[in-house]
């Protein structure tokens, strides 16, 4: 990014982190160093143990053996007001935010000493309002944090970090829940600290993004380094060999005899949800033997949108065919027994119970019908077995299907999820978002069944903000602005760019969107 | 008297507020808890330790406003208690709640049997009297209502600012807040999670035992066995309904007790002579649950309440 | 002689007026070396039975209590310990099949009537206010007697009735009767702690209830009905020790005749109360005394009028 | 500090803890006993022969456990729900008025026919009962916590006013208590000439029912699944409302049982005070059971045991039995936390 920092001088250093938990060894001696103005890309599977490593850097976790040097000092283990306070700065994988106080009251928590009688409002949002226009990171200082979206919350994380004068800036997944224009904003931000001489270190599964920000990058696989390298010096496919530990290709999209339509929404609205818009007019046909890629920045009302199609709202006006019929009762219980899958956007609060174990998190949506259970008596034997399939079928590594679910890792958790939805042989599969936050090898694999359950004629809602992904696999593509829906775009017919000005908002005729 | 007449006279007010007192106290207490994330279901037995203590304090010779420090220090002892077993060990705060309340109850019987083995008859001590507060209790309805009760009642009014001055404007409660809605949030900013809600515990317990307090050195002069009689368990509800907001749990406790001493005196009225005296009594308790349902739209739940806090564990 | 061995087990704290003068009966009896006294006080209904079982079981000879809201249960426990005296407080009549299970009440609406009659002589806005724990017979009777006294009087009075839902809550009584109060009483019946208070406190008068308080409020309490519980207990202490204890009906030992109530002394009050009262009471108490003049017992819910 | 989960807790450790935590209770209350005077070193004897020395002790406790079986079930199966019914005293005592309203002659049928029907009716009553505020939380979003608290002070004034209204017995000379209960719908003794009914029975088939509905049964997963995470159970289909109320109906029906099985078995009639803090209790007993069903039925026995043997334990050395409640709650609080250290271990950090 700003120039290598070889001769920078060194502001942090792990040296030989362990730290197992129980029997498995998230951390095994791993040592590195960060420069001055350096940006390091920390990258990995799913449990690699890169978030512990950076939570005992912190002083969240406490390390078994190693230590933390900051600025030469070693830091007293298991401290995070040591690490505050030598200035290290922290943006957690799930924030930490107060939602009932406002931007400014959360950036100056903890930063005063508790018993003081009052705190000085006006010179902190002076402050406040100095760090935003340097860093660039546009927030009102008097919002309640409830109210913000998800970028406006990352940037308060990172204000948060510089009100207290951090010098290394500790982003953990930041991009994993950003729109690309978010994202853009983010690392305008990050040059903008690595020129005022800030150190950073970033987690990311995306690995464009490394390519494009990092110096240097430093790989973990199975909890041990397995790589340090110059960023310049590598690229893209050398990395995910590095973090898998095998070759990945992108899944090859075959050609697929195009069937009847499965599932239309036609002119349907749906009342806003506080922030979010509802659908505006909305007309959509899906396909057997298509994916139909919906691309649009988060919260433009995909989320409506999969919810009506998979029967958790019904249309305040318009109507829903299922296979050309209208459904008498619209739920998620009649969706699912019609053959549609859902693949929920949130996986730990929407897709999973996380104190279930695995079978039980296995026939969530089927455990009322045979053999899952008959005149409300539950089959045990059978939702095991079908947890047991689902686990060899699709690859969930887990120590076996009595094991909560929780301790799984994110793209576990997906791949049972894709299991229990795939394994009832759909023929309408609907994905909000399914490969955040998974890494390269999960994400490939989810693709990869979504490939094949089109192969065999399903239909498919591939709901991503990432326009590569939905490029890459759909067939017909739709872009959602505030509500509204764009025409269908064939495979090929738009280029990025022109996609790029829809995305913006544009080209939606006032209450034409049916112009398809 | 008709119920217009009852309602426009001084003297209603200040019934309303003598036997809101209590309650401004003990809610008070509840509410800190519960800002910090923890609910202490111990109310009501440390409001019994509260009346207990500080009585018994007066009683063997101590000042009265010694007696009330006693009695806070007692409330904030069973505090502590329950705060350990509910944070460091994130304990069920159910139980832990519940069973402060049956030892503290216990104890303070079991210690009230063994100091007067003998009594038939509760002794009484000099208790607060009221106290006007010159010029402002010359102003019409209002002086007589408000500014003619006792010390205590006016340190239960003070408090209510201190506490919204403390929760709303002071460092401490920020942290405070933070903790109840995301302790995490508190964590990653260097304070100890654990320590603030031990302390929020603490000082809530103390406001309770006040409130116990209050009862037996103000609303009256001695010591009964099950005087407390609920009181503790309305506060729960008042302070869900004074959406967890100092002010607006004043005002429920005043709402609470005008019911109170409105149902006395309906009582005696030609409606009361035909109505079982039970329906008046129901009556505050079936209009809280009726204000709960117009106000929970608004109530603002703090997000981690009854969740316990384990770093290294989720 | 050896004392008896008695077992006092009671619902409430012996703080409670009425039991309070039961445990005191039994503290002055042990005093005197006729009895050897336990006790255990806020028995559940619930436990009560079992409460029973134990004292019996260890011995004890002669077991008081009050079992209104245990009868059946009592009676129980009683018949399968027949060498074994109870004298139980009891709504109900001794069941001669039973015949180790005495009852008694507080019998004493002699003393509640000529307290009435003082209250009448007193108030002077014609105005009663009286507070009760709840509307069970033993408060009634009192209270419906204390009234018809107060009617001899002077039948104009009107009467304010409130119960409080609890026997310990003397705040709550102390604001039922303020309200009172404010609404005209100048004279208070105090069934409850903290009526007194409320009476002394705004310069009323009050007239007390079982236990004379007139120590405690010296302006304030002008005539209190008291009841001894010591003829009911000194009759089954005899009895168990001359071994002739029977079911009976104890209740009696509570009337005025029996010595069982009492109205206290003026004390401080001496020479306020108009004369025409203290004649009319003299009168009453004389014929009660002598058998020719007695007062209804009435268990129904007082009201207000 | 820190806890950290115990992967296999050793035998020491699951019998030690506990084991421990008794100990000190016992330590705690000789010493109490000594202050009040009497002498410390029989304490322990004494409680372990009021509550089990004798057939009598023995079935006392099972006697007092029986209600709390009831009211522990009520809430374990509402919590494992998340829905939080402190109201399980409420609940109680709706169904102890619907058995003294029929069982006091209203129904003239044979035993075998009356007692399922009153059971029933009470059932329905306490399920009522709670799902008042049930309806207020899924309808309105009323806090169930507040709602199931404040009802038991209503229906208890409720009951206080029936039985100085309707219910009042004719023949009771104005005691607040109602008529007896007919000798069909009394649950017979199982002990001839001791007080422990067959409501006992009914305790633990009460209990095996409720751990094959939860273990084995759709509504005992749907019930788990929208207490543990109630958007995933609604994403999946679940229906939460519906759920929920299904949940309070068992719930309060297994209180009000608690109320029948006082009033038919035990007490043969209502009075204003036939639970002292049942509902309450059976809060802790749930808790300490951990929710689970057969864990109920332990924890209450456990909490009757104490409550007894501790009761009849400061009667016998002459110190105020206030010391049996705090005996009791000092028992449960070192216990769950002596519960909580079988599992998690503590680490200084
Ligand atoms: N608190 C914990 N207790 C037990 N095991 C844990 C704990 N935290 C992490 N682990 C284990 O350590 C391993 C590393 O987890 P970590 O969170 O560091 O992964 P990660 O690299 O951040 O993964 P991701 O890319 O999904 O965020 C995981 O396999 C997990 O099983
Ligand atoms: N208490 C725990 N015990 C075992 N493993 C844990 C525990 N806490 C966390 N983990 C592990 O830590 C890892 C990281 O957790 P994290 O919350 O980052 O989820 P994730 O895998 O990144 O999923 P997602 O990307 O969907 O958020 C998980 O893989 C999980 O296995
Ligand atoms: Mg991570
Ligand atoms: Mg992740």
């Amino acid at each position: 990014m700003a120039g290598t920092a070889h001769k920078a001088p060194v502001v942090l250093r792990l040296d030989r982190i362990t730290k197992t938990f129980g029997a498995l060894t998230a951390n095994d001696a791993i040592s590195f160093d960060l420069r001055e103005g350096e940006v390091i890309a920390l990258l990995g599977e799913n449990g690699a143990g890169k978030t512990t490593l950076m939570n005992i850097l912190f002083g969240q976790y406490t390390a078994d053996s190693g230590s933390v040097a900051v600025f030469g000092k070693t830091l007293p283990p298991g401290n995070p007001r040591a690490a505050l306070t030598a200035g290290v700065g922290m943006v957690h994988q799930h924030f930490t935010l107060a939602d009932n106080m406002t931007v400014l009251e959360n950036i100056v928590l903890g930063t005063q000493p508790l018993w003081k009688a009052g705190f000085n409002r006006a010179g902190a949002r002076q402050r406040i309002l100095e760090l935003v226009g340097a860093y660039g990171l546009s927030v009102d200082p008097d919002a309640l944090v409830g109210s913000l979206t998800v970028g406006e919350r990352q940037r308060v994380e990172i204000l948060k970090a510089l009100y207290r004068d951090a010098r290394i800036l500790i982003l953990d997944e930041p991009t994993a829940v950003l729109t690309p224009q978010e994202t853009d904003d983010l690392f305008a931000t990050l040059r903008k600290a690595v020129a005022l001489g800030l150190s950073v270190i970033f987690i990311s599964h995306k690995l464009h993004e490394v390519m494009a920000v990092s110096d240097r990058v430093v790989v973990l696989r199975h909890g041990r380094l397995v790589a340090e390298t110059e960023t310049a010096a590598t690229d893209k496919y050398t990395l995910a060999e590095l973090m898998v530990g095998a070759r990945i290709d992108p899944p090859a999209v075959q050609a697929a005899p195009v069937g009847r339509v499965l599932i239309e929404l036609e002119n349907v609205s749906t009342p806003d949800r506080g922030a979010a818009p509802g659908l505006k007019s909305v007309h959509l046909k899906i396909r057997g033997g298509q994916i139909v890629g919906l691309a649009g920045v988060s919260g433009n009302g995909q989320a409506a949108l999969f919810d009506v199609l998979g029967g958790l709202i019904t249309p305040a006006r318009g109507v829903l065919r299922r296979d050309g019929a209208v459904p008498g009762r619209w739920s998620p219980r009649a969706a699912v027994a019609g053959g549609i899958a859902r693949i929920p956007e949130d996986r730990h609060k929407t897709g999973t119970i996380p104190d279930f174990n695995l079978t039980e998190n296995a026939v969530l949506e089927l455990y009322g019908q045979p053999p899952f259970s008959r005149r409300g008596w539950l089959n045990r034997g059978a939702a095991r077995a079908f947890a047991r399939r689902i686990i060899d079928a699709y690859d969930v590594r887990c120590p076996g299907p009595e094991t909560r679910i929780r301790l799984l890792s994110g793209g576990n958790m997906q791949k049972l999820i894709l299991g229990r939805v795939l394994e009832t042989v759909p023929d309408v599969i609907l994905a909000n978002q399914p490969v955040r936050g998974l890494d390269i090898g999960a994400l490939t694999y989810v693709h990869e069944q979504l490939l094949a359950a089109r192969g065999r004629g399903a239909g498919v809602l591939l709901i991503s903000e990432d326009l590569d992904e939905i490029m890459a696999l759909s067939d017909v593509i739709h872009v959602i602005s505030e509500g509204r829906l764009s025409p269908g775009f064939e495979r090929g017919s738009k280029t990025t760019a022109e996609l790029g000005v829809w995305l913006a908002g544009h080209g939606f005729g006032e209450g034409d969107s049916d112009a398809a | 008297m008709d119920i217009v007449d009852i309602l426009l006279s001084a003297s209603f007010w200040a019934a309303a507020i003598r036997i809101a007192s209590p309650l401004i106290f003990a809610a008070l207490g509840e509410l800190i808890c519960e800002r910090a994330g923890v609910l202490n279901l111990g109310i009501e037995g440390i409001m019994v330790v509260g009346a207990f203590a500080g009585w018994m304090t007066v009683y063997s010779g101590g000042g009265l406003w010694a007696g009330v420090g006693v009695a806070m220090l007692a409330g904030m002892l069973f505090g502590l208690l329950h705060a350990v077993l509910t944070v460091p060990f994130g304990l069920s705060q159910h139980v832990v709640g519940l069973g402060i309340t049956m030892l503290a109850t216990a104890l303070t019987y079991f210690s009230y049997r063994l100091a007067l083995p003998e009594v038939t008859s509760p002794p009484k001590i000099e208790a607060f009297q009221p106290l006007p507060v010159p010029v402002l209790s010359d102003i019409p309805v209002l002086g007589p209502a408000v500014f003619s009760q006792t010390p205590l009642t006016y340190l239960a009014f003070g408090l209510v600012i201190a506490v919204s001055v403390i929760l709303y404007r002071t460092p401490l409660g920020l942290a405070l807040r933070a903790a109840g809605e995301n302790p995490a949030a508190v964590a990653a900013q260097g304070l100890s999670v654990g320590a603030i809600r031990i302390g929020a515990v603490m000082a809530g317990s103390g406001l309770m035992a006040l409130g116990g307090a209050f009862l037996t050195m103000s609303a009256f002069n001695s010591f009964f066995f099950e005087m407390v009689n609920g009181r503790g368990w309305i506060c729960i509800a008042l302070v869900v309904f004074g959406s967890w907001r100092p002010g607006k749990t004043l005002i429920g406790a005043i709402l609470f007790a005008a019911f109170d001493a409105l149902q006395v005196r309906v009582q005696q009225t030609p409606l009361g002579a035909d109505l079982p005296y039970q329906i008046f009594l129901m009556m505050p308790y079936l209009l809280s649950i009726l204000a709960l349902v117009v106000m929970s739209r608004r109530a603002q739940v703090p997000a981690a309440l009854m969740v316990p806090f384990n770093k290294g564990e989720r | 002689a050896e004392p008896v061995k008695v077992a006092g087990i009671y619902t409430v704290p012996v703080e409670q007026q009425w039991v309070s003068r039961i445990h005191k009966a039994a503290e002055t009896a042990q005093a005197r070396g006729d009895i050897d006294y336990a006790f255990t006080e806020n028995v559940s209904n619930t436990d009560y039975a079992r409460v029973m079982r134990e004292y019996a079981e260890k011995g004890y000879q002669l077991i008081i209590g009050e079992i209104f809201g245990a009868e059946q249960e009592a009676r129980e426990v009683a018949a399968d310990y027949p060498d074994i005296a109870f004298l139980l407080g009891s709504s109900f009549k001794e069941d001669p099949a039973l015949a180790n299970l005495a009852v008694f009440d507080n019998y004493i609406q002699d003393a509640a009537y000529l307290s009435g009659i003082i209250a009448g002589a007193m108030t002077k806005t014609g105005n009663i206010g009286m507070v009760g724990g709840f509307p069970i017979p033993e408060v009634n009777r009192l209270m419906n007697a204390f009234m018809a006294g107060a009617h001899e009087m002077n039948p104009e009075i009107t009467f304010q009735v409130s119960f409080i839902g609890s026997w310990f809550d003397p705040p709550k009584a102390k604001e039922t009767a303020f309200a009172m109060i404010e609404q005209g009483a100048d004279v208070l019946y105090a069934e409850r702690f903290g009526v007194s208070d409320a009476a002394q406190e705004r310069n009323v008068l009050a007239i007390g209830n079982v236990i004379d308080t007139q120590a405690d409020y010296p302006e304030t309490v002008v005539a209190s009905a008291i009841w001894h519980f010591e003829p009911t207990l000194d009759h089954a202490i005899a009895e168990v020790k001359a071994g002739t204890f029977k079911a009976a009906d104890y209740g009696v030992y509570s009337f005025m005749a029996e010595g069982g109530s009492s109205l206290a002394p003026l004390g401080t009050f001496e020479g306020k109360v108009p004369e025409a009262a203290l004649a009319l009471v003299a009168e009453r108490e004389a014929a009660i005394r002598a058998g020719t003049f007695s007062v209804e017992i009435n268990d129904e819910e007082p009201k207000s009028s | 500090m820190r806890l950290e989960p115990v992967a296999q807790p050793t035998l020491i450790r699951t019998i030690g803890l506990p084991a421990l935590a008794l100990a000190a209770t016992v330590a705690i209350a000789s010493l109490l006993a000594m202050v009040a005077g009497a002498p410390p070193l029989s304490v322990l004897g004494l409680i372990l022969q009021g509550a089990f020395g004798s057939k009598f002790a023995l079935l006392e406790t099972l006697n007092r456990a029986t209600p709390l079986i009831f009211t522990g079930l009520a809430v374990a199966v509402a919590f494992r729900a998340r829905l939080w019914n402190i109201g399980a005293e409420a609940q109680l005592y709706a169904g102890a008025v619907v058995t003294a309203t029929l069982g006091t002659g209203a129904l003239a049928w044979p035993s075998g026919l009356l007692l399922p029907s009153i059971a029933s009716a009470a059932m329905l009553a306490g399920a009522i009962v709670l799902l008042v505020p049930t309806v207020l939380k899924t309808r309105f979003g009323v806090d169930e916590v507040v709602t199931t608290l404040l009802l038991n002070f209503v229906v208890l004034l409720w009951v206080s006013m029936l039985l100085e209204g309707p219910l009042k017995d004719p023949m009771g000379m104005g005691w607040p208590k109602s008529a007896r209960l007919i000798p069909e719908a009394r649950l017979p003794r199982i002990v001839e000439g001791l007080r422990l009914h067959w409501g006992f029975g009914l305790a633990l088939i009460a209990a095996a029912v409720i751990w094959l509905v939860q273990a084995r049964t759709t509504l005992g997963y749907e019930m788990r699944a929208v207490g543990l995470n109630r958007a995933a159970a609604k994403f999946a289909g679940i229906p939460v409302g519906p759920v929920l109320i299904k949940t309070a109906l068992l719930s309060g029906g297994l209180a009000a049982l608690a109320g029948f099985s006082e009033v038919a078995g035990l007490k043969g009639s209502l009075t204003l005070d036939i639970s002292p803090g049942f509902g309450y209790t059976g809060i802790i007993v749930a808790m300490l059971a951990l929710l689970n069903p057969f864990g109920v039925v332990v924890a209450a026995l456990f909490v009757a045991g104490v409550f007894v043997g501790a009761d009849s334990m400061s009667r016998a050395v002459g110190v105020p039995t206030y010391l049996a409640d705090i005996m009791l709650a000092t028992a449960l609080l070192l216990m769950v936390l002596a519960l909580m250290l079988t599992r998690f271990r503590v680490r200084w950090a």
